[in-house]
């Protein structure tokens, strides 16, 4: 029997998952809430309690994400855009292209039919285009995160926002609605704006294969809705769009260790 | 400002002759600065590509290149102050880096009465007779210096370059007549050389430089074509430095001499099969300009993913001699000049044309180069404020992918301004870039592609 | 499209400029789309292409161009791109770009190594007007010629070319009349008509236009004037494509009452001579008389000379046309129009004594709205 | 006679009432969601510390980010022009003002009492107002206390990102390794300095310099502020009021320009009515208990 466990700290959730042999066993979700170390702690308890696994078990642990680095137990660290295509590799074989929406940043990945990178765009300056717009909104409207989605797809008529900024956006939306916009117009437009936004970045590497969704973006039907049809295309979505993250940081650790332990075995 | 630790070069092989290197820049800062003590004009000029510098210098005049010089207040970081000037005379932050840079200096420099400022790096610029701006590549180019008039007061020429696709290239008898054009544009600048300073062009002279411009660049060439070599023998961060000697000063005999021994050394390194990192996994191509302020970055690549920048930039490079044929019969050395530059910047149309794309600057060389330097993957470096140099880099990513399989990954940053430039981002993009390096080859190797 | 006459028609033309120019595609005509105002014209009409101005659409979000361009260049020809890679330029016959600017040059190129059309020509255009860069630029265009003839088997013979120059100076004169009207205060014209008349006919056969322009004229001449009084404002820098622009100015406080830009005077400035060597006359017209930041300009001996050389025609403008402020327009990343902010700002400020406001701007209706402070706040200052 | 001046700026709303003389009532109030019912909320309270009703107003100029729709008003202007005019008259040597609003931050020159150049970023949100409170409100602070609380650091922490939303991020990473709060704090303090700095210094800083705007009721970035700029600036004693007062001033001079003139401004009907905009709305905002 093979534990292995995989953790993605990422700007507003902790993510982990654990893999019995070749199978996800467990896994769980918690918000960062402003403590990376202990959100890391708890999802990883949470998960393992899930499993009924102890620490001491895991094999291995892989970590990434914005927070990885306060995970506190010993863990090989990937980086991201690695273990976005692993984990949606595992997750969707068939898919080739992979846009994962987060918090902050978005992602357009490439990947080739064994997971690996072939090419990617990464938002990193700028956090237009991001998921955190969204969570701002469900907010600001008190219209829950899981409700939006279902909303966007009543609009008829989505607003078109002036801004890029994903802080004013919230400001803009604000005083659309004192115009008297209505609500799912207004997220309906958010979501296009985000879908201009990923399809802009598309375009640098050119949309063919299948596409999956993932990240936090990809739980908004409305968004999913709003990208396929700014892109024209059927978007694949994983059972769980949070956890790819999580996977894929599993198998990069493993194969890291598996990488280091033959080159161990060279030097004998 | 973010301090960034000044990486040690452990691993990587530097050259023993570029750490010789900074020498030379110096000593064209010292010279213009000696020229003026003397009484001796002094000129700023831009990158020509040797069409109007030897004119100048056989007429006793010293130069500087605030591009140069620029590159080297970003490598010292004291470009920052200087850019606050421009921007607060109302430049926009979107203008070339180098322009800022040397625009804010021009104001201290007037404010200062023209005495060059105590703290200037690398001694500073002297103030010029007059400015030599050139039409080639880039509107900065003229544009800059026709807006640095609001400090200095002084003439500017602009040297006329004239680059075309390569089906204009290929229509009978355009080539002949640019040349006449570039011959009678290079006239009227000696004209305006004799006149401003009250003396004729020694024509002897003038030959004389650009026979030594000539054999420089010669060997340059040859340098180049060494670097062609697995392992690679000579890497870029190597290149940045040496090629002052050539592109700036390739008409003085010390920097020729300078050269010859870095072609010994590489050839050397050849013969012996040394490479110039320790363990060469990848190959990699290089456009446009580097990040001067952060050049340990490729350091760090080369030790950490064993990727060896091979070959960079195609403006920094000289192109191959003149054929005898295209010399022959030509004893003019305003002509042997327009030939020498318009080869440089239409050698690649064969390439061009095989390929049916265009321009043929920036874009057809990589198509050559990424085969002759067997190169896996191709970092492009778009640049915040320089245009011209960034323009076709998504283009020459789409090319290098269609045709020969070649990925790219494209780092975001600035010739001058650090605040762009986001090592951390560099870094994860390279890690993640390895493996579209692994897949790529494969797919070479199943199109049949020999690297 | 519908038979509406003169302002109604010249809207209607400039609302549906694609559709107007299918449909003339579908009627038999050639069409040949250029870049800027370096092209000559004359060239094309006299093989009978329809020349059509390649214009951007500020509505419109730049997708597709970032798979062959970087985003820091100039937005305008980003958007020009990003359109004829989405197919909105499919009609074209023939392509003309011209190495106007950097950016015009390099994406003229991009553009036909992906998109390739039956006739296609790059013009290199020298950056001085000595004698030789003049006998250069006609040189260029003995090529392009050459290139025409050769992909249409037409020959452009010098009574053609003759014949064009005629028709192009009548109509280049008929708008520089257009102008002269709005030397009223206030003027019979606002902004966003004259631009809505100049991008139609910009895509309509040049006969055609010049009819519509008669229609105009006196169609503007007898109708009662409706504007008010406003404080007068001069347009220079870089172009502008869009009504939503012109009317935002207009609506902040202003009467746009003239231009120096390339949809503008910059096109319709000056006439080409005419004389026994057509090419030699367009060449003169185009390099020479055309004054863009773009081209180079001996510097003189001191700086307000230089200064003076460069910009005099402008201070004409603001004498002529009474204007009361400049507008100095920047698409983002523009390296011509950008490097003159300052000189500019310093020439209209302190030697012709005008308020200038300089923006940069996006080139884009989604990010206008911002703007519209900043014109309100100049026009306040200016009352 | 008697002239108003009202600001609605994308966060804050703010009214002054005055007479020739003297300052008659003057109220700051959250903006809200609802520009134009707050507008004739706030201006109904004024009026009423004023002891006035609203046709004994001659004029009434309307400005800021919300000015569009306020049917009372007599005019709009921008609120360039009326943070200038405002203060130009407290600071009659200014020559250079920094406005740090929440939706957007300015630099204004003025010569002679007139605008001759000025500076706007309005597209990204780093560099204003709403940086500080989108910082503020993720680590559940109060935006009046974060400057007081920057004050205190001894080792500045450097904060790389620019956005907003990194920044938002890099802040809870740099807390998670344990970096005191207000050094983080002093860090973006002096990160937003930088910017707005870096903006203003575009048109060239000239003394005396005026900082307004709800920015400079924050310590900590007017300290940040004279650090980067190398020399004291100055703050009205109010500065949320100054568009509000410069609209009032200028209301003031249309008044008495049009009867140099000879004529009378165009006047509106006035009638203060609430407009509702959507049903259920809960954020019913209290009026007239602000200062400033
Ligand atoms: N059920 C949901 N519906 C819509 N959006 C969601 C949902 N759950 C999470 N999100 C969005 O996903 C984001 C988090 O995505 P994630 O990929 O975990 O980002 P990160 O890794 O940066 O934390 C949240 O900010 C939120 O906007
Ligand atoms: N007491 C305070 N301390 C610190 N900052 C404040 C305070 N009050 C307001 N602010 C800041 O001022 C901004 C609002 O300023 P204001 O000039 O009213 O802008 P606007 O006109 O756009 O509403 C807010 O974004 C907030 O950051
Ligand atoms: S525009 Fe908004 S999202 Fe983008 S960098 Fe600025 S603050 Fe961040
Ligand atoms: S090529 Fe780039 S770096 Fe060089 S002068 Fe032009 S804009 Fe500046
Ligand atoms: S706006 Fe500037 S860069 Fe763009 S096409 Fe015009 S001149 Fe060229």
């Amino acid at each position: 029997m093979f534990y292995r466990a995989g953790l993605d700290i990422g700007s507003s959730l902790a993510k982990a998952v654990i893999l019995k042999d070749d199978e996800i066993m467990a896994y769980g979700i918690a918000p960062i809430s402003g403590n990376f170390s202990r959100a890391a702690d708890q999802v990883m308890q949470e998960t393992l309690e899930k499993s009924g696994l102890r620490l001491e078990q895991l094999d291995i642990i892989g970590g990434t994400g914005l927070g990885a680095s306060f995970i506190p137990y010993r863990f090989v660290k990937n980086t991201e855009v690695s273990c976005q295509s692993r984990g949606v590799h595992y997750l969707l074989p068939t898919a080739r292209i992979v846009i994962e929406i987060g918090y902050q940043a978005s992602r357009v990945i490439k990947i080739t039919e064994n997971g690996k990178v072939a090419d990617c765009v990464v938002n990193d300056r700028c956090a237009a285009g991001s998921g955190r717009i969204l969570q701002v909104i469900s907010k600001v409207l008190q219209v829950p995160l899981t409700e939006l989605g279902n909303m966007s797809l009543k609009s008829t008529n989505p607003v078109r926002f002036t801004t890029g900024c994903s802080v004013f956006a919230e400001t803009e939306a604000i005083s659309r609605i004192a115009e008297g916009a209505k609500v799912e117009d207004i997220i309906a437009g958010l979501h296009q704006a985000i879908s201009l936004k990923i399809s802009g970045m598309l375009e640098k590497i050119k949309l063919d294969g299948e596409c999956a969704i993932t990240g936090g973006g990809g739980k908004d039907a409305g968004l999913v809705k709003m990208l396929e049809k700014t892109l024209q295309k059927e978007m694949l979505l994983p059972a769980e769009p949070l956890i790819s993250g999580a996977i894929g940081a599993v198998l990069m650790a493993t194969e890291k260790t598996q990488e280091f332990e033959a080159a161990a075995k060279q030097e004998e | 400002m973010e301090e960034k630790k000044a990486k040690k070069r452990t691993s990587a092989k530097t050259l023993q002759t570029a750490r010789e290197a900074g020498y030379f820049g110096k000593k064209m800062l010292a010279n213009t600065r000696t020229a003026v003590e003397e009484g001796r004009p002094v000129a700023w000029s831009m990158v020509d590509w040797w069409l109007g510098v030897p004119i100048c210098k056989a007429m006793g005049v010293e130069m500087v290149f605030p591009e140069n010089w620029s590159a080297f207040c970003a490598a010292s970081r004291t470009a920052e102050p200087n850019l606050e000037y421009s921007e607060m005379d109302g430049f926009p932050n979107t203008l070339c880096g180098y322009a800022r840079n040397t625009l804010g200096y021009a104001r201290k420099l007037k404010d200062n009465n023209y005495v060059i400022p105590p703290d200037s790096p690398g001694g500073g610029l002297p103030k010029p007779n007059f400015l030599l701006g050139c039409g080639a590549v880039c509107d900065a180019r003229y544009k800059w210096f026709q807006a640095m008039g609001r400090y200095m007061d002084v003439p500017v020429w602009m040297l006329e370059f004239p680059q075309v696709g390569y089906k204009e290239y290929y229509l009978p008898g355009n080539k002949e007549k640019t040349i006449k054009f570039l011959v009678d544009e290079l006239k009227a600048f000696v004209a305006f050389l004799e006149n401003l300073l009250n003396k004729k062009l020694d024509m002897n002279k003038l030959s004389e430089l650009v026979q030594i411009m000539f054999q420089t660049n010669k060997i340059a060439h040859e340098v180049d074509l060494l670097r062609k070599a697995v392992p690679s023998p000579m890497v870029s961060q190597d290149f940045w430095a040496v090629m002052t000697a050539h592109f700036y000063l390739a008409d003085d005999l010390e920097a020729q001499a300078f050269y010859q021994r870095v072609y010994d050394e590489v050839k050397h390194r050849v013969d012996n099969k040394i490479g110039a990192i320790p363990n060469e996994k990848y190959r990699m191509l290089f456009a446009e300009l580097p990040p001067w302020h952060t050049l340990g970055f490729f350091d760090e690549m080369a030790e950490k993913h064993g990727i060896a920048f091979v070959f960079e930039s195609w403006n920094y490079h000289v192109p191959s001699p003149l054929t005898a044929e295209e010399r022959h019969g030509i004893s003019d050395p305003l002509e042997l000049l327009a030939r020498f530059s318009y080869h440089k910047f239409h050698e690649m149309a064969p390439v061009a044309r095989e390929h049916d794309i265009d321009p043929i600057i920036f874009v057809a060389p990589y198509l050559n180069y990424v085969k002759e330097y067997r190169g896996d993957g191709l970092m492009g470096h778009p640049l915040l404020s320089c245009r011209p140099a960034t323009y076709t880099l998504m283009h020459v990513r789409n090319l290098l992918m269609e045709k020969f399989k070649v990925p790219s990954v494209i780092v975001e940053g600035d010739i001058i301004d650090l605040r762009v430039f986001n090592e951390e981002e560099a870094y994860t993009k390279m890690d993640a870039f390895i493996e579209t390096m692994d897949y790529h080859r494969e797919l070479r190797k199943k199109a049949g592609l020999d690297w | 499209m519908s038979e509406k006459k003169g302002l109604a028609r010249a809207a209607e033309i400039y609302a549906k400029s694609e559709q107007y120019a299918r449909e003339l595609k579908n009627q038999g005509k050639k069409i040949a789309g250029y870049y800027c105002c370096y092209v000559p014209l004359e060239m094309l009409a006299a093989v009978d292409y329809v020349p059509v101005r390649i214009l951007g659409d500020m509505n419109e979000n730049i997708t597709s161009a970032d798979t062959y361009l970087p985003t820091v260049m100039c937005f305008f020809y980003r958007s020009c791109l990003d359109l004829a890679m989405k197919g909105k330029y499919d009609y074209l016959d023939a392509f003309f770009g011209a190495h106007s600017c950097d950016g015009a040059e390099r994406v003229s190129y991009v553009w036909r190594s992906y998109l390739k059309y039956a006739c296609n020509f790059n013009i290199d255009i020298p950056h001085t007007v000595h004698p030789p860069a003049i006998e250069y630029f006609k040189n260029q265009l003995e090529a392009m010629k050459e290139t025409i003839e050769e992909k249409t088997g037409q020959k452009i013979s010098d009574e053609r070319l003759a014949a064009a120059i005629t028709l192009y100076n009548k109509q280049r004169g008929l708008v520089r009349e257009l102008y002269a009207l709005r030397k009223a205060d206030p003027p019979p014209i606002s902004g966003t008509e004259v631009l809505q008349v100049l991008v139609a006919i910009m895509y309509m056969p040049p006969e055609e236009g010049n009819a519509l322009l008669a229609e105009i004229l006196e169609e503007v001449k007898n109708r009662p004037v409706t504007a008010q009084k406003k404080p007068r404002l001069l347009i220079t820098g870089c172009l502008i494509d869009n009504i939503s622009f012109t009317k935002l100015i207009e609506d902040s406080g202003f009467n746009v009452v003239m231009d120096d830009t390339a949809i503008g005077s910059r096109s319709f400035g000056h006439d080409v001579a005419v004389t026994g060597d057509p090419l030699g006359s367009l060449a003169e017209r185009y390099l020479d008389k055309i004054v863009c930041p773009r081209t180079f300009r001996e510097t003189g001996k001191n700086r307000a000379e230089d200064l003076e050389n460069r910009f005099g025609y402008l201070r004409k403008f603001v004498e002529d046309w009474k204007a009361d402020g400049v507008y100095l327009n920047i698409i983002r990343n523009c390296d011509p129009h950008g490097y003159e902010i300052p000189e500019l700002k310093y020439y209209f400020e302190e030697m012709v004594n005008v308020p200038v406001l300089a923006i940069e701007q996006d080139y884009s209706t989604a990010s206008l709205e911002p703007l519209r402070t900043r014109f309100q706040a100049f026009a306040e200052n200016i009352e | 006679m008697i002239f108003a001046g009202l600001d609605i700026g994308s966060t804050i709303t703010k009214i002054v009432i005055r007479d020739e003389n003297e300052i008659l009532a003057a109220l700051i109030n959250p903006t809200g969601a609802q520009h134009r019912q707050l507008a004739h909320k706030i201006t109904e309270a004024a009026l009423k510390k004023a002891n006035l009703t609203i046709d004994q107003i001659d004029y009434l100029i309307v400005t800021g980010y919300g000015r569009v729709n306020v049917p009372f008003a007599d005019r709009q202007m921008s609120e360039i022009t009326c943070h200038m005019r405002g203060i130009n008259w407290l600071f009659p040597n200014v020559r250079t003002i920094i406005d740090i609003g929440g939706q957007d931050s300015k630099g204004i020159k003025v010569v002679n009492g007139k605008m001759r150049n000025f500076i706007m970023n309005d597209k990204c949100a780093a560099g204003t107002g709403r940086f500080l409170e989108v910082i503020a409100d993720s680590l559940g602070l109060k935006i009046e206390e974060i400057g007081e609380i920057a004050l205190r650091s001894t080792h500045p922490a450097d904060i790389s990102k620019i956005c907003t939303v990194f920044a938002e991020q890099e802040v809870l990473l740099r807390l998670s390794e344990g970096v005191p709060l207000e050094d983080i704090l002093y860090g973006l303090h002096l990160s937003m300095a930088k910017r707005i700095h870096a903006l203003v210094g575009k048109i060239g800083i000239e003394k005396d310099v005026v900082v307004t705007g709800g920015g400079a009721l924050n310590n900590g970035l007017f300290k940040c502020l004279e650090e980067r700029i190398g020399f004291p600036l100055h703050r009205p004693a109010k500065p949320l009021l100054t568009g509000a007062l410069g609209a009032s001033i200028l209301a003031q001079e249309y008044v008495k320009k049009a009867q140099a003139e000879g004529s009378l401004p165009d006047k509106k009907e006035r009638k203060l009515r609430a407009v509702t905009f959507f049903d259920g709305d809960s954020a019913e905002t209290e009026v007239a208990k602000g200062s400033g």
